[in-house]
């Protein structure tokens, strides 16, 4: 009861949480003009504000209860109703805190960083607006709503990668984010009829009920599931709709860490963890999930090796790490998956925001030729950044190694083979990660003397949002404290209500036993040193230079250019569709289609013109023509 | 029309003539070029139904018929007064009676 | 009627004028007042007091037009008058006729005046050659229509309509093959007076040749009245036998729906489209023509009078504008928008309602042919005429194309206030006809 | 008697206006049109409480051949009357700062098209229905042809040639029903309850369906759309695209669907596969379109196609879908249009190339077009998304694969539309020293109101289905 009155006191807030963002987002647009630099104070602000609620409603969300209510009904037609309503659990509540908290972390951060940018103000608008539709997304209590926001972070990500709209490459790539991401959300909205059409609703709760009512693994849930996956691989970048991630770096900094931290790419893995249930019943599509994950990990792991710019690297490493995370899905380890999405979040923001710091001292170059020895300019970043890096490889103690490692553990357990190739594509992640750290903070500078003067640490308003997320990258990690360690996983049971329903489908998770976990645990660690302890002989002690793009032959050229799949995509699919629509146009529209009624019109016209010679002007051939007439008549009319 | 002539009575033979009178007539008008002469031709065809006409009457037995060949008559007068005149102001114009030549309007 | 007598000439416009409006009302009056004349020489029924009515309407209209058309021929415009005005009795005739001897004295009392009248540009070689081919051509006519009269006297011994009727009703299956050849030569008589195909050779020729003014008023009355006198041939006096001139109608009809249409298309003179728009109509009412077993002399009566009206609104502002260009081609109203907007959106107007688009009484009209058409089940001829009227769109807007699309030309129209009444008086009319038709729909 | 009221208003001053000149008929027919669309809100409240009853008007009008005026009001016939008085002032509005030569005659007709357009609104018999669609040609032809763009005599004359075959076509049917039907009645509510017999209906179908399908358009009978909406001056486009294009999507609902529903079942498969294919072949012509008013009017082909797709599906999501999607669309291409027209009438530049950098000029024009934008790719809480999604849907609950098919335009749409907006709006200005003021009042004013349509729509669909749910329930049994 108390429950009950603890829940309706939280409907309020949780109701609230969500518009203060799009407040802070009408206030900055509309005002922009007039607020100038106080407007990124204003959006932080508003940030906060959802952040406190939401970490309200954290500490006050009663026990396993959640919180589930309609605002008012959206679409509502013949017998289907579609409201529009809020659903706050456990799972959404660390996607709040993560989004909120590391959301809140880059405005400040854009603060400094954008501070000389003439589009200031619209910048944070835009913020606002992306961290309201990722709120929108994650508290949603249905698909339709949660669509909303799937394509609302379209959109702000098709903003915020044009945001200088200037240069056309930068448009190009925002427009090729949002079109991607509109294929996925067509499997998305395919996904949305099929459960509305045979569940009769689209909200979670009628969903799973009217699922669980069928066998498991029957062909209607997997095509479900499979149609979600699609909208997945488009928003959370998995092969094949992967490409427009990378793009994506034409954007200020701030907006690639919010994209691969906080927001838009885990909305991938967020909303399979939500249909757990649906997946769980599906165990062809949670292969299917595995592999691609699986797959992208490598893939995109071993371009990022080949990459010279920051940005780009950090880019395919995020790729690399989603691939892990839908792997560790695809297992049913949902749990684990999480855990690394919040961790991952952490040092990846971190290392987002530390590659913009370090952009921001080199004065806008990206290309990591061109640095080095940055150590000792900018401390603050190169500590941070470092411990980032580690998190990422998965080096004891820090966040990236509990959460990777559980999903090691998983795969071992259950999957040798994706065990291995797992291992292998974090292996490489240390050593690409290392290479780039290597080459931009150690050794000597390369870059050009005024850039050398150029140098210097950034602002605090930029120092400050790196130093918190290195405190939590180098702890989060403790949330989730693997058994062996004596501890209670506090992450896997704090989730654990919301994936109650999956369980019993996915049989019982393999415990493995707890030497193995330290032998695991140990090859990990291994494998990370020695991929890192490679990085440093090759580009410390040789100090070598990845060569320039023209020396850059055979294999390497491949990997260098991303196995040329943006090349592909262009040549089978973007050229064709040009030419085929030019040929539509000039050809069918105009040639064939529009011809026929021309030629109707003109054929017309024609029989007119000609039978007109008829009327010759010579009255006897008129009384010819008269008799003539007559008789034919006169026969007509005998004959018939 | 044949049949109607098998079928009995003198005035077939009448009905014949005309018959044939109007053709001839219409035969005039279709092969002449020569304004007068077609309308000459016209005048046949009228005859001939004048005589048709009081044929007919005098069969039926009303003078009905003979009557009408009046008002025929009347017309036909009228009517060739008319067309003569136009031929006049015609052959005053351009000279000729040939009707070929009248054929500015066309098309 | 006789009112050319009088030689005051200046007056004489006016007092035909005020004879024509008295007339009119006497006409009238004569409704529902169902006697014959002449021992039954002459009937006067609704049927013909409603035509005539009509007939002298349209003739009110051109002698009003006629005054400034004839404004500088002062010498003989008597006689033009007094002829015009024995069209309009030989038209009276047609509608009234109770008797082939009336009928035949009635077309051709029309048509002799109209010979001359077509022809009365003296001096110009068009307007004669126009004037002999029409003779030319009518009397051929008119022969092939006293041969079928002598034959159906021949064949029922008598001129009286009703006696025909009921001969034919007496003897059903064995009518004497006279009969029918005569009344087959009849309607082939009647076809050509109202220009069906393909007997229509002489009208676009005649048309275009004659004086605009005589060709306003053949299209119109002429027209009218000769289709008034087919169908009540048709409808009453071969009633029984009129299956056996079906098929030739039918075929007629379609014919000229489709000569018609098509042949206008290509024109570029005003008047010579006109006659061919004057074809296509012809084509329409040929659908009555054939349903008229069915008595349908309401739509017969509500689509003359729509033909009329538009037919003459485009002649009111044509007039004046060729006389203006000194030509008679489509171009002469070139860029009419600009210099006189009124009269473009008036002659738009004509054109519209000669199209058949609604709110204007040609509409209403091809409507009502249409439904009369299926209802006497002639669905191919109606479908013809629905593609026809399709092709009719065409023609009518190139005109409307020319006044608003084309560049200006220098010519410049005065407009004389007779024109504008008529003008007005006709789009007027048609306009409110074809928002409240119910008086003429349901006239009979 | 209200019926009438919506019919005079317009009429009456149409035919005031062209006393007045210059900006006073400007003006006047602003007031006249905002004055209509009051009596529409009042209308509407009317229709809410008492329902049709204060729109029924049947009174004969002839006796042979028999023929009736029957207005009369239901939901969907309440729908169409709001947006096309919703429309209309925006339409007349956003002519604001351009100089029309003779304006007084341009907003006469403009005024009388609205007349025509209610007309065929409430007109509940065929006979009466048919004239003011004919009528509503009428205005709109020499809209389009006296302050049309370059070859706009020929163009126009296709248009109208094209369109009135239809019709005629159109006409026969209701013809030959006339003859058909025992009461020799056009009325909707005889046709409905007795339809004429199958074995015709296979036919009439086809009477009736291409009249509409040459009016929507529906691929293949397009090809007049894209020449005219680029020829006739952007607010006839605007009455086109916006309003009279949804006279045929309508007239499939009132008419097609009730009287030949045999012809319907019929056809169904054929046309909701010409409907779909329709969809992705105009979406794809869009994106290499050059012109801009082409590309939006290749773009409207597209989605018309999905709506008259959602009418063929014939359940209750297609057919609601469809209205809202009428309703939404109507106002979205009016926005679309505008936008265009401001484009053309700072840059003089007619084509998608050639332009960009305006958002560094205009950049709240630059604002409000992407809102047009993003609602006409259906962007969810936007009006276009509702429509859509229910549309998909209902194309979906009839099969799976023209679902899918024409769920295309939801990628496609977004091609061409970024396409244009990179090209035109975005990048560095390619036309040295162009001069690009931004939004005036009217302007502004006007796409404030899309722009607040759109999201009211997109977030509070409920009005317009509520007021049409009872309709489409009887009609989808």
């Amino acid at each position: 009861m108390d429950n009950f009155l603890a829940l309706t006191n939280l409907i309020q807030p949780a109701s609230l949480l969500a518009l203060f963002p799009l407040l802070g987002f009408f206030v900055t647009a509309l005002f922009g003009k007039s607020l100038k630099h106080a407007a990124g104070w204003i959006a932080s602000g508003m940030i906060l504000i959802s952040f406190s609620i939401s970490l309200y409603l954290f500490l006050n969300l009663p026990g396993e209860a959640s919180l589930n209510f309609n605002l008012f009904d959206w679409i509502k037609w013949g017998s289907v109703n579609l409201s529009f309503g809020i659903l706050i659990d456990h799972l959404s509540l660390i996607m709040l805190l993560v989004v909120t908290g590391i959301g809140f972390l880059i405005h400040i951060y854009s603060i400094g960083y954008m501070h000389h940018d003439e589009g200031f103000t619209r910048f944070f608008s835009y913020l606002n607006l992306f961290i309201f539709f990722m709120l929108v997304l994650v508290m949603a209590n249905s698909y339709l709503v949660m669509f909303i926001g799937w394509e609302g972070v379209g959109l702000c990500s098709y903003l915020l990668i044009g945001f200088w709209f200037k240069n056309d490459a930068y448009n190009d790539a925002a427009k090729k984010a949002f079109i991607m991401n509109r294929i996925g959300d067509l499997g998305f909205l395919m996904g949305m009829f099929l459960m509305l059409f045979h569940f009769g609703g689209l909200d979670y709760t009628t969903v799973n009920t009217a699922a669980q009512a069928l066998p498991m693994g029957n062909e209607l849930i997997v095509s479900i599931t499979l149609f979600l996956f699609i909208g997945a691989m488009g928003k959370s970048a998995q092969l094949p709709l992967y490409t427009w991630l990378p793009d994506a770096m034409a954007g200020p900094t701030p907006v690639s860490a919010l994209i691969h931290a906080a927001t838009m790419v885990t909305a991938g893995i967020y909303m399979i963890a939500r249909s757990n249930i649906l997946y769980a019943m599906a165990p062809f599509t949670m292969e299917v999930v595995m592999w691609v994950g699986v797959a992208t990990s490598i893939f995109a792991a071993i371009i990022g090796m080949k990459q010279n710019d920051i940005k780009k690297v950090l880019a395919y490493s995020t790729v690399s790490q989603l691939g892990l995370m839908f792997a560790a899905l695809g297992m049913g380890a949902f749990a684990s998956g999480m855990f690394h999405v919040v961790t991952h979040a952490f040092f990846k923001a971190l290392l987002f925001l530390g590659a913009g710091s370090v952009i921001h001292a080199m004065g806008g170059a990206q290309d990591i030729r061109q640095m080095g020895g940055l150590a000792k300019y900018i401390k603050i970043t190169w500590f941070t950044f470092l411990i980032a890096t580690l998190a990422i490889s998965g080096i004891f103690p820090f966040a990236g190694f509990f959460s990777k490692d559980e999903i090691l553990a998983v795969a071992f357990a259950s999957h040798k083979e994706v065990w291995i190739l797992l291992s292998v594509s974090s292996m490489i992640t240390a050593f690409y990660m290392f290479r780039l750290f290597f080459l931009t903070f150690n050794t000597s500078f390369r870059g050009t003397e005024e850039q050398k003067h150029h140098l210097h640490e950034s602002p605090i308003t930029m120092t400050l949002p790196l130093s918190i997320l290195a405190v939590f990258a180098a702890l989060a990690g403790f949330w989730g404290m693997p058994a062996v360690f004596g501890q209670t996983h506090f992450f896997a049971t704090y989730l654990a209500p919301v994936f109650e329903g999956s369980k019993q489908y996915l049989g019982e998770a393999h415990e493995a036993s707890h030497d193995t976990e330290w032998m695991l645990m140990g090859i990990a660690t291994v494998a990370a040193i020695i991929s890192i302890a490679v990085a440093y002989a090759l580009y410390i002690s040789k100090k070598w230079l990845p060569e320039t793009d023209e020396e850059t032959t055979g294999l390497a050229k491949w990997v260098a250019n991303k196995f040329y799949i943006d090349e592909l995509y262009d040549a089978i699919i973007v050229k064709p569709l040009l030419v085929i629509s030019d040929i539509f146009f000039v050809l069918i529209d105009k040639l064939i289609l529009d011809l026929i009624v021309m030629a109707t019109a003109w054929i017309v016209g024609f029989t007119g013109r000609t039978i007109r010679l008829v009327q010759t002007g010579n009255a006897g051939f008129y009384i010819f023509a008269m008799v003539i007439g007559m008789m034919v008549l006169m026969f007509f009319q005998l004959v018939y | 029309m044949n049949t109607a002539i098998e079928q009995a009575n003198p005035q077939n033979w009448y009905l014949l003539l005309s018959t044939v009178l109007f053709s001839i007539g219409v035969m005039g008008v279709l092969m002449r070029r020569n304004a007068l002469i077609i309308l000459m031709c016209v005048e046949l065809m009228l005859n001939s139904v004048n005589l048709l006409l009081v044929s007919f009457s005098a069969y039926a037995g009303n003078t009905d018929g003979q009557v009408f060949v009046f008002f025929i008559m009347v017309v036909a007068a009228a009517e060739v007064a008319v067309g003569l005149a136009l031929l006049v102001s015609i052959y005053r114009n351009i000279g000729t009676t040939d009707i070929d030549v009248l054929s500015k309007l066309k098309w | 009627m006789l009112a050319e007598i009088f030689n005051l000439r200046k007056l004489i416009v006016p007092i035909l004028v005020i004879g024509l409006a008295v007339i009119f009302g006497l006409n009238l009056n004569d409704w529902n007042s169902n006697q014959a004349f002449f021992n039954n020489m002459l009937r006067v029924d609704n049927f013909s007091v409603a035509f005539s009515g009509l007939a002298i309407f349209v003739t009110l209209l051109v002698f009003i037009l006629s005054t400034d058309f004839y404004a500088n021929e002062q010498a003989h415009i008597s006689d033009y008058m007094s002829i015009l005005t024995f069209i309009l009795v030989g038209a009276l005739m047609m509608f009234s006729f109770a008797n082939l001897t009336m009928l035949f004295l009635g077309i051709e009392t029309l048509s002799i005046a109209l010979y001359i009248m077509a022809g009365s540009k003296r001096f110009d070689v068009r307007s004669n050659e126009a004037g002999f081919k029409y003779f030319l051509l009518g009397s051929f006519a008119s022969a092939f229509l006293l041969f079928g009269i002598a034959l159906i006297f021949g064949a029922t011994g008598t001129f009286d309509l009703n006696k025909i009727a009921d001969y034919t009703l007496q003897n059903q299956g064995n009518i004497s093959p006279l009969f029918y050849t005569g009344m087959v030569m009849m309607v082939f008589a009647m076809l050509f007076k109202v220009s069906a195909a393909p007997f229509h050779f002489w009208a676009p020729d005649v048309y275009e040749g004659a004086p605009s003014l005589v060709t306003a008023y053949m299209s119109t009355l002429v027209k009218i009245a000769a289709f008034a006198a087919f169908y009540k041939l048709m409808s009453a006096t071969f009633f029984y036998t009129f299956d056996k001139a079906e098929l030739i109608l039918n075929v007629a009809a379609i014919l000229t729906l489709a000569v018609g249409n098509l042949m206008a298309l290509a024109q570029t003179n005003f008047k010579r489209l006109l006659a061919y728009s004057g074809i296509s109509h012809a084509g329409y009412m040929m659908l009555l023509i054939l349903s008229a077993k069915d008595q349908t002399a309401g739509a017969l009566f509500y689509y003359s009078l729509a033909y009329a009206l538009s037919t003459l609104a485009a002649f009111a502002i044509a007039i004046p504008i060729f006389k203006a260009a000194k030509s008679e081609e489509i171009d002469s109203f070139n860029g009419l928008a600009k210099k006189n907007p009124l009269a473009a959106a008036a002659m738009s107007m004509a054109m519209l309602g000669l199209a058949g688009i609604p709110p204007f009484a040609g509409f209403l009209g091809k409507y009502y042919i249409f439904t009369e058409a299926l209802h006497s089940d002639y669905f191919k001829t109606t479908l013809v005429a629905i593609f026809a009227s399709m092709i009719g769109v065409y023609y009518y807007f190139k005109v409307i194309i020319a006044m608003y699309g084309k560049p200006e030309n220098e010519v410049k129209m005065e407009n004389s206030i007779n024109y504008q009444l008529v003008l007005w008086v006709c789009l007027g009319l048609s306009l409110f006809f074809g928002l409240y038709p119910a008086p003429i729909l349901n006239i009979f | 008697m209200l019926s009438l009221t919506l019919l005079s208003i317009p009429l009456a001053a149409s035919l005031l206006l062209l006393f007045t000149r210059g900006g006073l008929s400007r003006n006047l027919a602003l007031v006249f049109t905002l004055v209509q669309l009051g009596v529409t809100a009042y209308a509407y409240t009317v229709f809410n409480a008492a329902g049709a009853a204060p729109f029924d008007f049947l009174r004969n009008w002839s006796a042979k051949p028999f023929l009736n005026v029957h207005f009369s009001m239901d939901g969907i016939s309440m729908l169409m009357i709001i947006l096309s008085n919703l429309l209309l002032p925006l339409i007349v509005l956003s002519g604001y700062n351009r100089n029309i030569e003779r304006p007084h005659i341009f907003y006469s007709l403009m005024l009388f098209m609205q007349f025509a357009l209610n007309g065929v609104f409430i007109a509940f018999d065929g006979f009466i229905y048919y004239i003011f669609w004919e009528l509503a040609l009428i205005p709109i032809y020499f809209i389009s042809f006296n302050w049309g763009g370059e070859n706009r005599a020929q163009v126009t004359l296709k248009f109208f040639i094209y369109t009135l075959a239809g019709s005629l076509l159109m006409l026969f049917g209701f013809l030959f029903l006339y003859n058909g039907s025992p009461a020799h009645s056009l009325d909707w509510m005889s046709l409905k309850s007795n339809p004429s017999c199958s074995c015709n209906q296979s036919w009439l179908f086809w009477l009736f369906f291409i009249a509409f399908a040459i009016k929507i358009p529906i691929v293949p009978f397009h090809t007049w759309q894209p020449d005219t909406y680029k020829a006739a001056p952007t607010q006839g486009t605007m009455l086109l695209s916006g309003i009279m294009l949804k006279m045929g999507t309508y007239s499939l609902i009132r008419w097609l669907i009730p009287i030949v529903p045999a012809g319907f079942a019929e056809w169904q498969p054929l046309v909701i596969s010409i409907s779909v294919a329709g969809i992705v072949y105009a979406s794809i012509i869009a994106i290499m379109q050059r012109d801009l008013k082409r590309l939006f009017a290749y773009s409207s082909i597209a989605h018309v196609g999905l709506i008259s797709a959602g009418i063929f599906a014939m359940n209750l999501s297609g057919m609601q879908g469809s209205l809202v999607q009428m309703f939404s669309h109507g106002i979205n291409v009016v926005g679309l249009f505008l936008c265009a027209d401001i484009i053309f009438n700072r840059t003089q530049n007619p084509n998608v190339e050639g332009i960009g950098g305006i958002r560094l000029v205009a950049p709240q024009f630059a604002t409000w077009f992407m809102v047009v934008v993003l609602a006409s790719v259906a962007l969810p809480l936007t009006n276009g998304f509702v429509g859509e999604f229910m549309l998909l849907f209902g194309v979906y609950q009839y099969n799976t694969w023209l679902s899918f098919f024409a769920g295309l335009t939801v990628i496609l749409g977004a091609v061409y539309m970024l396409r244009m907006y990179q090209k035109v709006v975005l990048g560095k200005p390619m036309m040295e020293n162009m001069v690009f003021p931004d939004l005036y009042w009217n302007e502004k004013l006007v796409l404030i109101t899309i722009a607040v349509l759109i999201f009211v729509l997109g977030v509070y669909p409920s009005p317009i289905i509520e007021l049409t749910e009872p309709v489409l329930k009887t009609l989808t049994k």
